[in-house]
C-alpha cells in the first residue's frame, strides 16, 4: 500500500493552517505519504462546468501521476479536490467513451483505480493510533469535555455515488474522529446543511443567511467549536462569523479536524496554524487548559496526600 | 447416423452438429414460442429436453462432444424464474465450473453456449440458435475430439515432458 | 508474510506439562464388548463426575507437549482408543502404520517425508479400518481439512475419532528416502506453497513444533496452471490429450483420495455408462475431467492422486484450476471448519453469470 | 425386446410443408427397436387417434413415439389414447418435429433429416420408459390459516363456511391485526373497528374455526394434502378455559407503565392485559417481561413476587407455572396471511438497513408513524380521539404528513410503493382537519397514486373539501426548533426549498413484511423475495399461490395491500383451499426422484440442494437394530421432479422417472454422430 497526497492549492493558499495542521498530524501518526511530483490544478470549481473533458482531465492527470509513483492509494485534504479526484475516477470508470478519448487528452494511459481518502476518513483510519497518542499524553488531556460540532458540508457526502463516503445525510465518520481525539461530538442538526460555498465573494448575504443557521444550530446544541474539514467551509464560517453572530454572543471557533486531533495528540497550537483564524481559539484553548490542570490537580491531589501518609 | 452434419452439407461446406440441453419450462417452450412465430433459423441444433437445467448433469455436455457434437447450448429459465425455484442457481455454479475446466483442458469455450431464455423469448432463442451456429461453423468441426476418440488405445507412450514449459513459466 | 511464531507455546507447556495428565478429561469408559465381558468395569468407571455421553475428548485443540508419541502412548494406554494411524519409518522410508499397542508408540514419526493423506484410512467403506475399534489419526493441516469435508458430508462423526494434528513445514515430493532430509525449493512438494493451514485446528491434540514456512518451489501450483491458461486453446488440448492417453486407468488417484469415498464410483457405473472403462483415450477425458469435478469444492489438494498416479499426470493442476475458480467466482476456500457450507450444492443469488447470454 | 410404434405426423400442411412425412417414417421404420412406422394427415383427430390404438394392439408395441407438435400441445391427448389401448400412457411420447422443426426452417432436406433425428431420439428414450402409475395423494379436508388479521380472519370464515374445519394461528394475544388500530378506513371513512369486530366474533363462534391465539407455527411437516404442523402455544400464564374475561386481574395489577403494543406505544396497558377491550378471545395474558413476579423469577429470586392478579381472579385462573406447549396439526393446506409492519426508520437499523435518522423518528416525540396517528385519531384510543400530540398534549394547529418515507428509495429505503400511504395520508389530513378546524394539513408527496374504487375522488376531496395542503418534494430533514418540529424540504413545482415550523410530523413509513417472515417462509419452503415478502407462483395467473403445493397466500405478506385487496386475496385463496379440498385425492405425475438405497453414501448433498424439502435422511439398520448407516430418502409426495439432486449425486444414486440417465443417454448417443 502507498499513500499519495495531492495538496491542492489551498492548503498552500488561503487555507495554510490547514496544510499545516494535516502535515503535522500525518507526522505525528507516522503515516507515510509522498506528494505527488508535479502535481496540477483539480479544476476545483471552474473546469467542469466550463468543459466536461478538461473537469475530468484535470484530476485525471493527477491520478495518473499518483498511479506512476507507484500509489494505489491517495489523500486529497481539501473537500473539493478530494470531490473532483473522485468524481474523475467514477465518470471515467461509468463512461467508456470517455475513458477512450481520455488517454490522448492526458498524452498518458489510463490510471487504475486508487483509493481516494478525504481527510475525515483517513483519520479515521487511524483512530486507534489517535486514540494511543491521546492516552499515552502525560499532560492532562486538553480536549477532554470539549463539545463539538462536526461540520461535514456538501463535498465531502455528496454525490453518494460518487465519493461512496459515509452516509449523504447522517454521517458520523467525523464524530468518530473527534471522539478518538477525546472530544465530545454534539448530536445536531445542520451537518451537511449548505455553507453557501463559493458564493462567499459573490452573494456574500446568502452566504451569512446559511452560515448563521449553522453556527446557532451548532450553539443551541451545545457546542464550543466547529469542526470543519472543507477550505471553503472554514472560510465561509470563519470569515463571516462575525456578521452572522448577534452582538453579545462569544463566537464560535471554527477548527479544522486536523487542528483538533493535532491538539488532542500534544502538538502545540502554533505548530497547527491555529493563529491564523479569524475567530480567536485562544480563549477557548486557555480555558479548557485551565481546566485540564485544574482536573489534573485535583486528580493528583489525593494520590499525593495518600503518599504522605 | 445423420448425413446433416460435418462436411455433409450442401457444397461440401461444414455443417456444425450442435446439442443443446434444454428446460422444459423455459427454454423449450420459448423454442416453441419461435416455432408458433415461425422464425426461422438454422436447422444445426437437436434439442434435448430436461424438466430443469438443474437436472443437467456436465457429463451430458461430455458425452455429446465425445459422440461427436461439434457445439453445445445449455439454455434454462432465468434466474429467479425458475419453475422449481432454484435449479437454475444451482446449475449456474455448475456450468461456471464445467466451462472454466473444460476451457482449461483445451475445450474451446466457443463450443459451449449458456443462455437464459424465457418462455416469452422466441428471438432471442433463434438469436441464441444463429450465433451459436454461426460461431462454430468458424472454429470449424472438433476435430481435435474426433482424433481422440479414433485414436487406437494403449498409444499413449509419451509421457510428456511437463517441467520444461512450467520451468519457462517460472522464469 | 513470514511472522515467526511465538514461542509462547513452549513456555506454557513446560508449566502445564506435569499435570496435564491429570487435567484431561477422563473419560476412561470402556468398549462395548468389556462391558459385557466385565460387568464390574462398567461400576467401577461409572463415576459420577464422569460425562458419559462420549468418550472423548472435547474437541478444540489442547496444546501439547510437541510429543506425537507420548500422546498416542497415553490414548493407547488409558484405551481411549484402539489404534492410532500415523506414520513410521518403514524400509524405504516414511510409510501409514497402524499403531495398537502403547508400547508401540515410539514407532510414530513426523517429518518432512509424511506425505501421506492418512484420512483416506477413514472412509467409512473401509470396513477392515473401521474393525480395528475406535481410532485416532495423525493429520497435517491439509488432512484436516479433508476430516472436514467428511463431516460435512456425514461420512465421519467428530465424535467418533481422535485428531492428533501436527504442525507441518510442508513436506517433500516423495516419502521414499531414508531419512528426513532439510526442505529445499527442488524437493519441497509445490503444493506447500503458501499453506494456509499449517497448524490445524479441527483436532484434539496439536502437537509438534513450530516450524518454518516451506521454501518457494521453482514453479508454484499456481503458477503451473498460468503457464497452460497461457497457451492457445488448441494446445492446452494437446497437452491434455498426450497426458491423458497415458492414463492406464488403474484409479489410484481414486483410491488414495481421502474424499472419493463413494459406494459405487460413477467410473464403475454401466447402465448408462457415462465414463468408457477402457484405458482408452477418450473415457480417460471423461474420467479425469469428471474426477476433478466430482472433487470441486471438496478437494484438499493434499496432492496425493499425483503422488500416487504411475503415468505422472499432472492432477493437481485440473484440482487446483476449480480450487482458483471456486476462490475467485464463490469465495470458497478449502478450510478445516466443518461449519463452512460446501460451494457445489449452494449458491448466491448474485453469483457471477457473464459467461451466460 | 423393444418394439416401438413411430407416428408421423403431417399436420395438415403445417409439417409435411417443409418435412418429408413420409420419409420420416421410412428412416424410422428401420431404426432398431421400431416395430411399426406410419405417417398421417392429423394424429390428433379422431381417425389418427384410432390408428395408433389399432397398432399398439395389433403389433403389441411396448412404446409409442408421435412425431407431431409440442409436446406441451398434445402429449396428454396421445397418452390417453394410449392408455384406451391398453398401454401404460408414460410409455407414449412427442417427437416435437412442428414447432422445433417444420415452423423454423425452410430447406426441405435438411428440415427432413432434423426432423428424422428428433424422431430417432425420442424412438430411443422411449426404448428407456418404464410403465409408471400416476401417484395418488390423499388429502386431509382441514386448513390452516396463520395470521389472524382481517385477510386470515377471511380466508378462515371462508373455508369454514364451505363445510371445512379452520385452524386459525395468531401470534398475538387478540385476532385483529393491524385493522383493530385504524380509526376509520378509506375511502368510505367508516369505522374500522365497527366492521371488523362483527368478523372477530363471527371467526370465534364458527363451530368450524379452531382459534390458537398467542400461538406460532414452529414447524412444518409433510406436503399438499398431508402437511403436520406443530404449533407453539405460548404460555398464557392464564387458563383460557376458566377465565371469564371480567377484567379485574388488569385492574389489580401495579404496572401501568408498559407500553401498549395496541397504541403503538401512545399509550400505557398493565402488564397482566388483552391488547384492546373488544379482544377475541378476551382473554387476558401475562407479558412475563414486564410482570414483577416473573421479573423476579428471572432474578433467581425464590419469594413469590406480587400475585395481585391471582388475588384479584375469583375464578383462579392465573396460572403461573404456565409453559409453552407444542400441538400437531394435520392439515391439507395452509393459508399464509402474517400480513405487514411499518418500518421503523429510526437512527439504529438492524438488517443493514439505513434507516433515515435525518428524519428525527425516535428522537422528537412530535415525530410519529401513521398507524402513531390512526391511534390518536381513533375514539378508543389514548386521547379518545382528541388530536393531540404526544409531546405536551397540545393540538396541534400546523401538522406535516410526509408521503413514502422509505417507499420508492431505492437508496436508502425500499425500492416498491407502499401503496396505501397515498390514501391514509389524504385520510389522516382530512380527519384532522374534522377534528381541528383551523389546523394546517401539509403533505409533502412525490406524486398522488389513488387507483381504486372512489380512490382519486377521496383524495380530491381531501384537498377541495377539506383543504388539505399537497406540496409536491422531499423532505430532506426533521428537527425540532424549541417548541416546533422544523421540516425543511422542497417543493419542486414551485422550485423553491421550504420551511415548515410543525407542531407534529406524521411519517408514512414503508410497509415491511412481519419480522420472522422468512424464518416462516423457511419453515414452508415458500420463496420470498429480497424484502421478504411471499413470492406467488405466477404474478398474473397464480396470485395467491405459493411455489409449495398446498401453501397460499392473502393480504400484505405478499406485498403492501389494502384492506379491499387482503380481503379479496384471502377469498381467493378459499375458493383455492376448498377446490382441493373438493377431491377425494390428488393426483400428481409421476415424475419424481428416487434414491438407490445400496449405492447412496449418505452425503446429502441432495437435501441441500432440493428446493422442496423433499429429501430426508434415512437410517439403515442392520437386523440387530443398529444403525449401520445412513442413507437419503425421496417424499414422492413432495419431490416436483427437478433432477437437482440427480444431477448432484456425485455416485448416480438418484433416478428422476422420466428424465432417467439413461434416457438422456439414450437421447445423445441417438444423436451420435461418430460410430
Amino acid at each position: 500500500m502507498t499513500l499519495a497526497y495531492y495538496p491542492g492549492c489551498s492548503l498552500q493558499g488561503t487555507s495554510r493552517e490547514f496544510g499545516e495542521s494535516f502535515l503535522a498530524v500525518v507526522e505525528a501518526l507516522h503515516i507515510e505519504m509522498t506528494e505527488i511530483d508535479d502535481w496540477n490544478c483539480c479544476g476545483a470549481s471552474s473546469a467542469h462546468p466550463v468543459s466536461r473533458d478538461l473537469g475530468v482531465a484535470l484530476p485525471a492527470r493527477n491520478l495518473a501521476l499518483a498511479a506512476e509513483m507507484g500509489a494505489d492509494e491517495l489523500v486529497a485534504p481539501c473537500a473539493a479536490c478530494y470531490s473532483r479526484l473522485a468524481a474523475a475516477q467514477y465518470h471515467l470508470a461509468a463512461d467508456t467513451d470517455l475513458a477512450a478519448r481520455m488517454p490522448g487528452i492526458l498524452g498518458r494511459p489510463l490510471p487504475p483505480a486508487l483509493r481516494i481518502h478525504n481527510v475525515v476518513d483517513l483519520l479515521a483510519l487511524h483512530a486507534p493510533r489517535i486514540e494511543e497518542l491521546v492516552a499515552a499524553r502525560v499532560d492532562p488531556p486538553l480536549l477532554k469535555d470539549l463539545r463539538v460540532a462536526a461540520y461535514y458540508g456538501c463535498l465531502l457526502v455528496r454525490p453518494n455515488e460518487v465519493t461512496g463516503f459515509d452516509d449523504a445525510e447522517q454521517p458520523t465518520t467525523m464524530e468518530a474522529v473527534i471522539g478518538a481525539a477525546g472530544a465530545s461530538p454534539v448530536a445536531w442538526n445542520m451537518a451537511v446543511e449548505c455553507c453557501g460555498g463559493a458564493f462567499s465573494i459573490s452573494r456574500t448575504q446568502s452566504v451569512v443567511r446559511l452560515g448563521r443557521r449553522i453556527v446557532a444550530d451548532a450553539r443551541a446544541h451545545g457546542a464550543q467549536a466547529i469542526a470543519v474539514a472543507c477550505p471553503l467551509c472554514h472560510t465561509n464560517l470563519d470569515l463571516r462569523q462575525a456578521a452572522m453572530t448577534g452582538r453579545g454572543k462569544e463566537p464560535l471557533p471554527v477548527l479544522y479536524i486536523t487542528e483538533l486531533v493535532g491538539l488532542a495528540v500534544g502538538l502545540s497550537p502554533a505548530e497547527l496554524g491555529i493563529k491564523r483564524h479569524f475567530v480567536d481559539a485562544a480563549p477557548l484553548l486557555a480555558e479548557l487548559a485551565g481546566k485540564a490542570e485544574a482536573t489534573a490537580a485535583s486528580a493528583a491531589a489525593p494520590a499525593a496526600a495518600k503518599e504522605r501518609a | 447416423m445423420s448425413d446433416g452434419g460435418n462436411g455433409g452439407g450442401k457444397g461440401g461446406e461444414f455443417e456444425p452438429r450442435i446439442t443443446a440441453f434444454v428446460c422444459n419450462w423455459c427454454t423449450y417452450t420459448g423454442a416453441d414460442l419461435a416455432g408458433t412465430s415461425r422464425l426461422h433459423m438454422a436447422s444445426n441444433v437437436r434439442i434435448i429436453r430436461l424438466p430443469c437445467t438443474g437436472r443437467i448433469d456436465p457429463l451430458f455436455i461430455v458425452k455429446a462432444f465425445e459422440r461427436g457434437a461439434d457445439g453445445v447450448i445449455v439454455s434454462g429459465c432465468h434466474p429467479a424464474d425458475c419453475h422449481y425455484t432454484a435449479g437454475n442457481y444451482h446449475a449456474r455454479r455448475r456450468f461456471a465450473l464445467f466451462r472454466e475446466l473444460a476451457s482449461f483442458i483445451g475445450i474451446d469455450p466457443g463450443r459451449m453456449t449458456f443462455s437464459w431464455v424465457s418462455a416469452s423469448e422466441g428471438a432471442k432463442w433463434r438469436d441464441v440458435v444463429d450465433d451459436t451456429v454461426a460461431r462454430v461453423r468458424a472454429l470449424g468441426p472438433f476435430e481435435a475430439y474426433r482424433r481422440l476418440v479414433d485414436q487406437p488405445a494403449g498409444t499413449g507412450e509419451s509421457y510428456a515432458s511437463i517441467e520444461g514449459l512450467f520451468e519457462e513459466a517460472a522464469r | 508474510m513470514t511472522e515467526p511464531r511465538e514461542p509462547m507455546t513452549d513456555a506454557k507447556d513446560a508449566t502445564t506439562e506435569p499435570q496435564d495428565v491429570t487435567t484431561e478429561p477422563q473419560d476412561v469408559t470402556t468398549e462395548p464388548q468389556d462391558v459385557t465381558t466385565e460387568p464390574q468395569d462398567v461400576t467401577t468407571d461409572a463415576s459420577p463426575a464422569r460425562s458419559d455421553t462420549h468418550n472423548y475428548p472435547e474437541t478444540g485443540a489442547h496444546d501439547e507437549p510437541g510429543d506425537l508419541q507420548g500422546v498416542a502412548r497415553r490414548l493407547l494406554a488409558e484405551a481411549k482408543i484402539d489404534v492410532v494411524i500415523g506414520w513410521e519409518d518403514g524400509r524405504r522410508g516414511a510409510r501409514p502404520v497402524f499403531i495398537t499397542a502403547a508400547d508401540d508408540a515410539d514407532r510414530l514419526i513426523f517429518d518432512a517425508r509424511c506425505v501421506h493423506d492418512l484420512v483416506s484410512y477413514l472412509n467409512p467403506r473401509r470396513t477392515q479400518v473401521a474393525a480395528l475399534g475406535r481410532v485416532a489419526v495423525v493429520v497435517k493441516g491439509c488432512d484436516a481439512k479433508a476430516v472436514a469435508g467428511l463431516l460435512r458430508e456425514g461420512q465421519v462423526k467428530r465424535d467418533e475419532v481422535v485428531l492428533i494434528g501436527v504442525r507441518c513445514g510442508g513436506v517433500l515430493e516423495v516419502a521414499d528416502l531414508p531419512e528426513a532430509v532439510a526442505l529445499t525449493a527442488d524437493n519441497v512438494s509445490p503444493r506447500c506453497f503458501r499453506c494456509d493451514n499449517r497448524e490445524p485446528s479441527l483436532v484434539d491434540y496439536l502437537v509438534g513444533d513450530p516450524r518454518d514456512e516451506p521454501p518457494r518451489p521453482p514453479a508454484t501450483v499456481d503458477e503451473r496452471v498460468a503457464a497452460l491458461d497461457a497457451l492457445p486453446v488448441e494446445e492446452r488440448w494437446e497437452f491434455w490429450a498426450e497426458q491423458f492417453s497415458s492414463c492406464v486407468r488403474c484409479y489410484a488417484c481414486r483410491q488414495v483420495c481421502p474424499l472419493c469415498v463413494c459406494e459405487r464410483c460413477v467410473a464403475d457405473k454401466s447402465v448408462p455408462q457415462w465414463i468408457e472403462t477402457a484405458s482408452h483415450p477418450r473415457g480417460n477425458l471423461s474420467w479425469n475431467l469428471t474426477r476433478a469435478l466430482h472433487l470441486a469444492g471438496r478437494c484438499v489438494e493434499c496432492g496425493e492422486c499425483e503422488r500416487v498416479c504411475p503415468a505422472g499426470l499432472p492432477l493437481t493442476l485440473l484440482n487446483r484450476k476449480l480450487a482458483q475458480v471456486l476462490r475467485e467466482r464463490f469465495a470458497y476456500v478449502a478450510t478445516d471448519d466443518p461449519e463452512v457450507p460446501a460451494p457445489v450444492g449452494d449458491y448466491r443469488l448474485d453469483d457471477a453469470e457473464e459467461f451466460i447470454r | 425386446m423393444a418394439r416401438v410404434g413411430v407416428f408421423v405426423c403431417h399436420c395438415g400442411e403445417n409439417i409435411a410443408r417443409t418435412v418429408d412425412c413420409a420419409a420420416v417414417a421410412e428412416a424410422l421404420a428401420d431404426h432398431p427397436g421400431v416395430a411399426h412406422a406410419e405417417d398421417y394427415k392429423y394424429m390428433c383427430s379422431d381417425p389418427g387417434q384410432a390408428l395408433i390404438k389399432r397398432a399398439i394392439i395389433d403389433k403389441r408395441l411396448t412404446g409409442v413415439v408421435v412425431a407431431a407438435c409440442s409436446p406441451h400441445m398434445h402429449e396428454k391427448t396421445f397418452r390417453r389414447a394410449a392408455s384406451q389401448a391398453g398401454l401404460n400412457p408414460f410409455l407414449c411420447e412427442m417427437a416435437n418435429i412442428r414447432e422445433h422443426c417444420s415452423w423454423i426452417h425452410e430447406d426441405r432436406e435438411a428440415a427432413t433429416a432434423k426432423a428424422t433425428d428428433i424422431a430417432r431420439t425420442i424412438a430411443e428414450k422411449v426404448k428407456h420408459n418404464v410403465p409408471l402409475e400416476t401417484i395418488h395423494i390423499p388429502v386431509t379436508k382441514r386448513a390452516m390459516v396463520i395470521g389472524g388479521g382481517i385477510a386470515g380472519i377471511q380466508a378462515a370464515l371462508d373455508i369454514a363456511d364451505g363445510g371445512h374445519e379452520v385452524v386459525l394461528v395468531e401470534k398475538d394475544a387478540s385476532i385483529g391485526g393491524h385493522m383493530a388500530q385504524l380509526s376509520e378506513t378509506f375511502p368510505t371513512l367508516d369505522c374500522s373497528q365497527c366492521i371488523l369486530t362483527p368478523r372477530m366474533v363471527e371467526a370465534y363462534q364458527h363451530p368450524n374455526i379452531k382459534l390458537m391465539t398467542w400461538s406460532e407455527v414452529d414447524s412444518v411437516d409433510g406436503y399438499i394434502g398431508n402437511f403436520k404442523v406443530t404449533v407453539r402455544k405460548k404460555a398464557r400464564s392464564v387458563d383460557a378455559d376458566v377465565c371469564n374475561g371480567c377484567g379485574d386481574c388488569m385492574a389489580a395489577c401495579p404496572n401501568r407503565r408498559t407500553p401498549s403494543e395496541f397504541d403503538a406505544g401512545l399509550g400505557t396497558r398493565s402488564a397482566i392485559y388483552v391488547p384492546f377491550p373488544q379482544a377475541v378471545p378476551n382473554t387476558p395474558v401475562i407479558d412475563r417481561a414486564n410482570c414483577g413476579r416473573f421479573k423476579a423469577i428471572a432474578k433467581g429470586i425464590k419469594k413469590e413476587v406480587c400475585g395481585k392478579c391471582a388475588t384479584a381472579c375469583l375464578k383462579g385462573a392465573i396460572d403461573f407455572t404456565q409453559q409453552d406447549e407444542l400441538v400437531t396439526e394435520e392439515v391439507g393446506a395452509i393459508v399464509v396471511a402474517t400480513g405487514y409492519q411499518l418500518y421503523s426508520i429510526g437512527r439504529e437499523q438492524p438488517e443493514g438497513l439505513k434507516g433515515y435518522g435525518e428524519y428525527g423518528y425516535g428522537e422528537v416525540p412530535d415525530v410519529i408513524d401513521g398507524l402513531q396517528f390512526e391511534r390518536l385519531a381513533s375514539a378508543s384510543g389514548p386521547t379518545a380521539g382528541e388530536i393531540r400530540r404526544p409531546s405536551d398534549g397540545k393540538a396541534p394547529q400546523t401538522i406535516v404528513f410526509v408521503h413514502c418515507v422509505g417507499s420508492r428509495d431505492p437508496e436508502k429505503g425500499m425500492s416498491y410503493c407502499s401503496k396505501i400511504c397515498c390514501m391514509y395520508n389524504a385520510k389522516h389530513a382530512m380527519l384532522y382537519r374534522h377534528k381541528v378546524h383551523d389546523g394546517r394539513a401539509v403533505l409533502f408527496y412525490m406524486d398522488v397514486r389513488a387507483a381504486g374504487k372512489g380512490y382519486d375522488e377521496f383524495t380530491r376531496r381531501a384537498v377541495e373539501q377539506d383543504g388539505a395542503e399537497y406540496l409536491r418534494g422531499r423532505v430532506s430533514r426533521i428537527y425540532r426548533d424549541g417548541d416546533v418540529v422544523k421540516v425543511v424540504g422542497y417543493d419542486t413545482l414551485g422550485h423553491e426549498p421550504v420551511e415548515i415550523d410543525a407542531d407534529m410530523v406524521v411519517l408514512a413509513t414503508a410497509m415491511r413484511p412481519q419480522p420472522g417472515i422468512k424464518e416462516l417462509a423457511q419453515t414452508l419452503s415458500v420463496s420470498y423475495d429480497e424484502h421478504g415478502f411471499i413470492n406467488e407462483a405466477h404474478p398474473k395467473l397464480r396470485p395467491v399461490e405459493t411455489n409449495t403445493a398446498g401453501v397460499f397466500v392473502a393480504g400484505a405478506c405478499q406485498a403492501p395491500r389494502d384492506i379491499p385487496d387482503s380481503v379479496a386475496m384471502a377469498s381467493a385463496t378459499a375458493a383455492k383451499v376448498l377446490a382441493l379440498f373438493s377431491n377425494a385425492e390428488l393426483e400428481r405425475e409421476p415424475a419424481v426422484a428416487a434414491v438407490n438405497e445400496a449405492t447412496c453414501i449418505g452425503c446429502l448433498t441432495c437435501e441441500r440442494v432440493c428446493p422442496y424439502g423433499a429429501v430426508e435422511a434415512k437410517e439403515i439398520r442392520d437386523r440387530a437394530g443398529n444403525v449401520v448407516r445412513m442413507v437419503a430418502s425421496i417424499n414422492p409426495g413432495v419431490c416436483q421432479g427437478c433432477g437437482t439432486c440427480q444431477a448432484v449425486c456425485l455416485s448416480k444414486s438418484i433416478e428422476l422417472a422420466t428424465f432417467t440417465d439413461e434416457q438422456i443417454h439414450s437421447e445423445i448417443e441417438a444423436l451420435a454422430f461418430w460410430p
